[in-house]
């Protein structure tokens, strides 16, 4: 669900720096409030942002096609506010590497996956209240949180290819575009919420610390 | 499954692999940003050609373009359904309710020059700069140290996870895992969750050796920092050439 | 008679753009024969089991297994292979469901995967690990799991690869004697640790350069000195007391 | 005379939720020696090496290291320790600068890194893989350059665990060779592999249950067969020959 080059307009594309950069400092200063000295999270957040991308090359089949996992609930669900710097560098390295995603468009991109990832985090932490250890509250949250990320993702996408691109396009074909954009996200959504939940109950079984997000 | 981000010998001995990459990473950034200000239809020629000048400076053979400009994605797929069909008044051809329009066709044209003059750039920009110089220069310009070492760290495990993971998939298919169901799902989710624990763990271990190796005891300090004018030079060309593109755009 | 498990004619692998890894590599194992492959790190070894199981597909030559060309990327549940860091053979979230993973994805029913998963896990002696997550547990006994996955399909032929790298001796003598068990079975081991090669295999493949360099009695090949010597490989001290009692008594 | 160089004092160290896995260590190393760490799986010979290099904290004992109690999490360049998973400890984009990480971190100026980069990479005859990145190179060659990226800063004490279980023979060899020409060091080596410590250490110590079970000549102490078997270990084959010899000459 990456936004590619040229699409969007300049003042779109820097707007989504600005707003990536926003919430980078942000997420930094969490960070360092939480650790002192952040350079002890680094190998972990390096190694799970490395795992994150690879798993994010996994093709999962919905008969007849195949699609690939976004994966932005379920950084969300185990990095915390470290998730944003993750997602930035994942962007970056997958523009520099694969030339896919985009250059100008990073900003937005890394919006279109951070905020649902944030969005993601607070929603599994809700089994703080209902259940911690119960598998069932584990695995009802991260398929809501994954899921909603997925959809808050493809329809956010789907509001910027409508109103910030330069082309122009009448009310009505506008709201049928965004309606159309955002269903053909929810095979998607739901593919990826399952996904979650198998993750997280595997996690909550084997090791359940990594479930804890904040606590990295 | 995963290239390897290396700059090949010729890129690198080309005017833009010798350009100091603390002045080329920015410049080139700038470049691009004046691409996506484009909106007349009349400087796409002038982006065709600012983009095949700085390829041909690269060093690179035109094959690793062609490879690399992969397949636009689902978003510019969705643009080029929506846009001829339900962008703009005049009609150029209509088929049943189904009725092409001009300027969504023109709209179209617009998007994807920039997309694939962009991506020109882009290629030419990180195949001619390895990764430690582009942290460098994104250091240089400001990035915190937390994304830098993050990126050179990511980096370094991505081969490694890509290996584990093919790893994985083939032990799993020797016993039978065909992944081409719906009911491959699970057997996906465990692979990614061993990943997860098999990453965690090893990053453990990691922070240990690195601690021991002195990490964070003090902060590396920036190689110096010696551009020759040439450098300067080409900084000022991309800067003008962006100036233009942008002024250009505003007066027509 | 003797039926061929294996058959290699002129076996060529190469990896793209490097010079061939596998490059005429003849040879044939029997039923129920216990063979280890030895040679230096890059020698193949890998690579030759990859093309056994159908990973690869050869470049030249011809492959049977099972009287039967392989086609690759085919499952064969006859060829069992444990890989080299069990790591990447573990990917379940407990022992039980690891060991039946296989026997599930053969299609087989509940009743027949529970008897499966019994037998091996009675034959390994890791009864007592079952429930637990096989990411939690000591290398030797991970070894051990990722054995009894590849059991419960109950092959007829098991490749190892480098089964003792991470085995301290306890492990390793329960190896042994769990693979002293497997009358029935045809072994083909590929490791560095010539002293387990000695105890567990009646003949022994020396790889190098792509070529089969050497194939005979373990006891044969690895005593001989300057063979080893050539091909970087050391006479186990074993049979340096052997050739001393030889020569003493 | 001898300066002490480690010194523990009923050290013990429990993991949270477990029973102690270091019970109540004792022992004394001094300048120059060479000193094998020999135990099963689990007897804590790794623990021992994270309390000494103070990645850990003692939950009781003394630990004396250099005449410093070691204080946790102190950077020390006079310890270095190469781990059992290279692919832990190789970080850097190229060999060049993976060697460099360590004298970087301790401030030292660009000529001496370069001087002290040649030197180790001479030392292990790995100048010829410098500009490679090490996450391509053979288990052979990563081994060497995680070694050197330790030489480069120059430790008193070199620390190394289960250097040789993912070498083949020929590596293991050169590893032989490269450890032989360290007069000055200090050396403590956890190994399953008993022939490499016999070769390359002049003491050896038997750790078990958390507790030194035997300290000695490795000779003497791995020759003991009851005391071997007792710790699920087995006489090496060299020291059986020797044996051999001893009782038929």
């Amino acid at each position: 669900m990456h936004i590619p080059d040229g699409i969007l307009t300049a003042s779109a594309a820097i707007g989504g720096y600005a707003a990536t950069g926003g919430l980078t400092w942000f997420s930094l200063r969490r960070i360092k409030k939480q650790y002192g000295d952040p350079r002890s999270g680094i190998p972990r957040a390096a190694l799970l942002t490395a795992a994150f991308f690879a798993a994010s090359l996994i093709h999962i089949p919905i008969p007849p096609i195949s699609v690939h996992l976004v994966l932005s609930g379920l950084m969300g669900v185990m990095l915390g506010w470290f998730s944003i710097p993750a997602i930035l560098v994942g962007l970056l390295l997958q523009a520099v590497m694969f030339q896919h995603g985009g250059l100008t468009t990073l900003g937005i991109n890394a919006c279109l996956m951070g905020i649902p990832a944030m969005l993601a985090y607070y929603i599994f932490r809700l089994r703080f209240l209902f259940g911690r250890e119960k598998p069932l509250t584990n695995g009802l949250l991260a398929f809501i949180a994954s899921f909603l990320a997925v959809a808050l993702g493809a329809f956010m996408a789907a509001l910027l290819l409508i109103f910030a691109t330069p082309a122009y396009l009448d009310a009505a074909a506008e709201r049928q575009a965004i309606i159309a954009l955002s269903l053909a996200h929810l095979p998607v959504a739901i593919v990826e919420g399952l996904f979650t939940l198998m993750v997280v109950l595997f996690l909550l079984k084997v090791k359940p610390s990594l479930l804890d997000g904040d606590q990295l | 499954m995963i290239a390897e981000a290396a700059v090949s010998k010729s890129a690198a001995r080309s005017l833009l692999g010798r350009w100091e990459a603390r002045l080329k990473v920015p410049a080139l950034l700038l470049l691009v940003f004046s691409f996506a200000f484009v909106r007349d239809l009349l400087l796409l020629p002038v982006l065709v050609l600012i983009a095949a000048i700085i390829y041909a400076l690269s060093g690179l053979p035109f094959s690793h373009l062609l490879i690399r400009a992969r397949l636009p994605g689902f978003f510019l797929i969705a643009m080029a359904i929506i846009l001829p069909f339900w962008s703009g008044q005049t009609i150029i051809w209509q088929l049943g309710p189904l009725a092409l329009r001009q300027e969504g066709l023109l709209g179209l044209l617009l998007i994807v020059v920039k997309f694939f003059t962009i991506l020109t750039v882009v290629i030419a920009l990180f195949g001619t700069t390895s990764l430690p110089q582009l942290t460098l220069a994104l250091r240089t310009i400001g990035i915190p140290w937390l994304i830098t070492d993050l990126l050179l760290f990511t980096y370094r495990y991505l081969y490694q996870l890509a290996s584990d993971l093919r790893q994985m998939r083939t032990a799993a298919r020797l016993r039978g895992f065909t992944g081409t169901s719906v009911s491959a799902l699970k057997p996906l989710a465990f692979i990614a969750g061993t990943m997860l624990v098999r990453s965690q763990e090893q990053s453990e271990r990691v922070f240990q050796a690195m601690t021991l190796r002195g990490y964070g005891n003090s902060s590396l300090p920036l190689p110096s920092f010696r551009p020759l004018p040439v450098d300067f030079l080409l900084l000022a060309v991309a800067i003008s050439l962006s100036a233009m593109l942008v002024l250009l755009q505003f007066i027509l | 008679m003797a039926a061929e498990v294996i058959k290699t004619t002129n076996l060529n692998y190469t990896y793209p753009g490097q010079k061939p890894t596998l490059d005429g590599v003849n040879m044939t194992i029997n039923t129920g024969e216990k063979v280890g492959l030895v040679g230096p790190n890059g020698a193949g070894k890998t690579t030759l089991f990859l093309l056994i199981t159908g990973i690869l597909k050869p470049n030249a030559g011809q492959l049977v297994v099972f009287d039967q060309p392989v086609i690759p990327n085919t499952f064969n549940p006859k060829v069992g292979m444990v890989f080299q860091h069990t790591a990447d053979q573990l990917i379940n979230p407990t022992v039980r469901e690891d060991i039946a993973f296989g026997p599930h994805n053969m299609g087989l029913d509940e009743e027949e995967v529970n008897r499966r998963i019994k037998d091996s896990a009675d034959l390994a002696g890791i009864q007592h690990l079952l429930d637990r997550p096989p990411h939690h547990l000591s290398a030797g006994e991970q070894r051990l799991v990722a054995l009894c996955g590849i059991l419960a399909m109950e092959p007829c032929l098991l490749i190892m690869d480098e089964p003792t790298s991470d085995l301290d001796i306890r492990y390793r003598r329960r190896l042994i004697k769990i693979l002293e068990g497997m009358q029935d079975k045809t072994l083909f081991i590929a490791s560095h640790d010539l002293e387990f090669i000695l105890e567990t295999c009646s003949r022994v493949i020396l790889l190098e350069g792509g070529v089969v360099c050497a194939d005979g009695s373990p006891k044969e090949v690895m005593a001989d000195g300057s063979l080893m010597e050539k091909h970087s490989l050391e006479v186990p001290h074993s049979l340096m007391s052997e050739w001393h009692r030889h020569n003493q008594i």
